[in-house]
């Protein structure tokens, strides 16, 4: 599956919340590869200035229409330029990067939080509406806005919140340990903040249920060139960027 | 190799190194080749240099290794790599596979330790060994090899007498006087030079109140730091007999014949291998558009011609 | 002045020098302040810093003086200035109309010039004095003063020794160890320390095959040189017991804290003036901001917070 | 007339040619004092690549609507960013900078090349329609494309193209000489590249006809504080952003 160069044509952008934005271009090359839990690379612009290319995760492809959809936050200099590109304009990407999840779960539950929810959309449409059930978790109602997208991916959507605006009051490690002890789920794939992948995997490790993690590390090339993402593994280095961003959670021992 | 690329116009020759284009890649910043298959043909780039090599295996840095400044970036990788052995049993036979000349950059914490590093690394398949100096010297308390001219030297010799390789020396720019460093090196037996290699930087988190790497400093690359980089290669040009790789901040082929009109034989491309993974290749073509539109037959009749007397500026070029 | 700006919760006091806010400006970058009378309030400004001055006018080099580069630009203006005379004659008159500390960077090419100019700077209306260290020594065949720690005390010694003013000294990025430099001005007396001076630098036009700038090399300066000036105000506060102005490639409020967390207990801001022509004022509002966030009285608590051991780790701030 | 950093609003952009393009900007603090000669300096994005302002000569104001207008040719990376702004986009723009052309003259001649002919047209308006007559030189046909603007502008519009694709064969000092002999001209203003402006100068001097001519110099600041434009006048240096851009020809002693 070979990584390529490609000038993705933007199709259009979406709004999801006041600060985070839906891009959907069109780039069938790699949109026909890319697996749930891959990402892609991005320069947002022809300048040096931002200089590297941004890494997102595919939040979901359309084999049929060539097109695959990222989802951000504008937060820094590369995403505030990202949010100014219009239908039509062209952006370098290089991917799909990385290994993508394990799809071979009975019953999978999805555990998210912030930007994490992306992939796992993907993630969620690969094992086909109303498979997955999902937990996720954020400060505030706004932040878990993502369940307008899950109702209707998943099965079962759990909530919770920081402050209790939405859903369960707390973490989702407020509802995880009863979600484990049911014994539904056979597999856990969770994507969010360190904090809250450690305490997840855990948490499953205690309950004896699989649980794949995404990492996010700093990475400037993506390839596994630069060395930016590596981090700890059993008895051997680990990189993000084309080890991951995917691990069996007991694979990774220095996050 | 069966046909010369590009009618052997963007041939060279560094020290015995024949490449088929200047083009090689900055160590560290293009893994070990092998990553890059999916972008380029291997067999298009001038020479691939590979990631820093030890002895033994080195676990590199904790905490943030990479941070984007303007038109550049910070990294504090802290040279981890598989180690020698690892090297020669794993990654060298796939690199054989390919009619590339490999370069292999080296490093140790004392003259004894590049030494044995050359020595292991004196096998069918390398055809070059890079020096990198800006490491601590252990034994030294920890001052910089390259930035001490008979600690320089010293690593040289040891090489030197370890290997039947050709020996590129990488400087730092971080000197108040390169020329003496490269003379200083020249004169240890180095057969080329390639520079820059990284400034030292660093970025604070003004939230967090504290450095962002976790080695605290950095080395800063990319097109910020080109104008020294160029800066100290027309100086290099001027003053030394051995040919200089030019590298610091390239990002196209205008900027590769800028280095080599202010004196480099040859050029590297580090941290836009990020960027255009397939650079090392593409750039080839750039070169030969500028050949055409200034009626230049080879690549190396511009090396030097900004210098202030042109070609007659470089002593190497009128040995 | 009548009432504190801010509530005083930007004051600083470097050395004597009693500035409303952290922010002066570069030496040749802010003219002599007067040009940028449309778009600022002199009066909101820490300190004036005005260009280079010297003894006798100078007419600077010839050719093109300037050139963009990545996140950057390089200069080769050569110190153009009309002279310690006219300066005193026309511009100061002017200057003493603002309620404003006025510094001056003044240069010569022999320790005696230097205080000659110091000398005759020595007057009412003139806060303090910066040396530029980075010229010429003309009787040591050109060697740069701020490269040699000798030279550069040298310089300082013969300043103090004219001038009742305070005396900041403004040192030069382009040295092996620049703790080594800001040790020996510290032992010649300077009174605090500036830094950094630019990075030296060239760009080559691809097409004339010539350097673009008439002087052939230039100072670097902007953005891009931002994580080496940091780095060396991090290096530095720890070393020194005065005072540092940091400076280098600060665009904004988020820049200018980076240096104070870095140790600096003032900024200056120099090619941004030619892009904000208001930001010698305007950047205070982003400190106020910084210091609510972090519920911060004033900017002074703020230096030092990133070295190793926060404000422990420097010297000037513990005597 | 103090100088402003204005947030211009864009009005749109017209084509003259292949690689000219003519912006129009809101900026009433700008428009309403901006005289002919003088330019304006344009940020044209907030990164720091490209990092420095680039100076337009200003084309053209209308004062009612509160706009102006430059003409640019799209040759750098500044311009690039520059030809894709839409109507409705903001750029901040400093001036208005430098001194601009005398007004004095009773028949005025213009003589321009290249970019120079646009603060030329700010000039002719600024004398008031037919006012003036105006000598173009340019290599090619393409070149004088101007003509479409001066027909309009000037009364009567003289034409040299270097290959004779347009107008005479030659340079504009082919047709100059007997335009200054025939003694219609009480002043002349031109502004396009060094040579052609140092002969037009040399040409006026022995035809003892006033001339002004209008300098580009590489400046980094346009305010006077960075030196990067200075050139030698009689006696003193001269900075082209505020003594200058446009300088009677004996004024400047060293181009």
């Amino acid at each position: 599956m070979p990584k390529t160069i490609a000038t993705a044509k933007v199709v259009g952008q979406k709004v999801l919340n006041s600060t985070i934005k839906i891009l959907e271009v069109y780039a069938p090359e790699i949109a026909n590869q890319a697996l749930p839990g891959q990402f892609v690379n991005v320069q947002v612009c022809k300048n040096t200035a931002p200089l590297l290319r941004r890494p997102f995760g595919v939040a979901g492809v359309n084999k049929e229409a060539g097109t695959f959809t990222i989802i951000y936050r504008i937060i820094g200099e590369a995403t505030h330029i990202l949010a100014d590109v219009c239908s039509g304009d062209e952006l370098s990407i290089v991917g799909p990067l990385g290994k993508g999840f394990d799809m071979t779960a009975e019953k999978p539950l999805l555990v998210g939080g912030g930007l994490g929810l992306a992939p796992l959309k993907f993630l969620a449409e690969g094992f086909g509406a109303g498979k997955t059930d999902i937990l996720m978790g954020g400060r505030t109602k706004e932040e878990v806005c993502w369940t307008c997208i899950y109702d209707e991916l998943s099965d079962k959507v759990f909530v919770t919140t920081d402050d209790g605006s939405d859903g369960t009051k707390g973490t989702v490690m407020a509802l995880l340990p009863e979600l484990l002890a049911s014994g539904v789920y056979d597999c856990v794939y969770v994507c969010g903040p360190v904090p809250m992948m450690k305490a997840v995997a855990n948490a499953c490790l205690e309950a004896n249920v699989k649980c794949q993690v995404s990492l996010e590390k700093y990475m400037a090339c993506g390839l596994g060139a630069c060395l930016s993402c590596a981090c700890g593994g059993i008895g051997k280095r680990l990189k993000v960027c084309t080890d991951g961003p995917v691990f069996w959670a007991e694979e990774v021992v220095e996050w | 190799m069966v046909k010369a690329l590009y009618e052997g116009r963007l041939a060279v020759d560094i020290a015995g190194l024949k490449m088929q284009t200047p083009v090689t890649t900055g160590s560290g910043t293009f893994g070990f080749g092998l990553e890059f298959r999916d972008f380029l043909d291997l067999e298009k780039v001038g020479a691939v240099t590979v990631k820093g090599t030890s002895l033994l295996p080195a676990a590199g840095n904790k905490g943030q290794r990479a941070i984007e400044t303007p038109s550049g970036m910070l990294n504090c990788i802290g040279l981890e790599n598989p180690g020698s052995e690892y090297f020669l049993e794993h990654t060298l036979p796939e690199l054989r596979k390919y009619d590339v000349p490999v370069i292999v950059n080296i490093y140790g914490h004392s003259p004894e330790e590049y030494g044995e590093v050359a020595k292991k690394l004196d096998v069918d398949g390398v055809d070059a060994v890079e020096i990198n100096i800006s490491c601590p010297n252990v034994k030294e308390g920890g001052i910089v090899f390259g930035t001490c001219p008979e600690a320089a030297a010293e690593v040289v010799r040891a090489v030197k007498a370890n290997t039947s390789k050709m020996v590129i020396t990488k400087l730092s720019p971080n000197v108040t006087d390169i020329v003496t460093m490269a003379k200083a090196v020249e004169e240890a037996g180095t057969d080329a030079i390639s520079m820059i290699n990284t400034l030292l930087g660093t970025v604070i988190d003004i939230d967090r109140q504290k450095p962002v790497l976790g080695n605290i400093t950095g080395g800063l690359s990319g097109p910020a730091v080109r104008p020294v980089a160029v800066r100290l290669v027309y100086q290099v040009a001027q003053a030394v007999n051995v040919p200089i790789i030019g590298m610091g901040g390239i990002m196209n082929a205008r900027d590769a014949i800028e280095f080599m009109l202010a004196g480099a034989s040859a050029v590297s491309v580090g941290t836009v291998n990020f960027i255009q993974p397939d650079i090392a290749e593409t750039i080839a073509h750039g070169m030969l558009e500028y050949l055409d539109k200034h009626n230049v037959q080879s690549i190396n009749d511009i090396v030097g011609l900004a210098l202030p007397n042109g070609r007659a500026s470089m002593p190497y070029l009128n040995k």
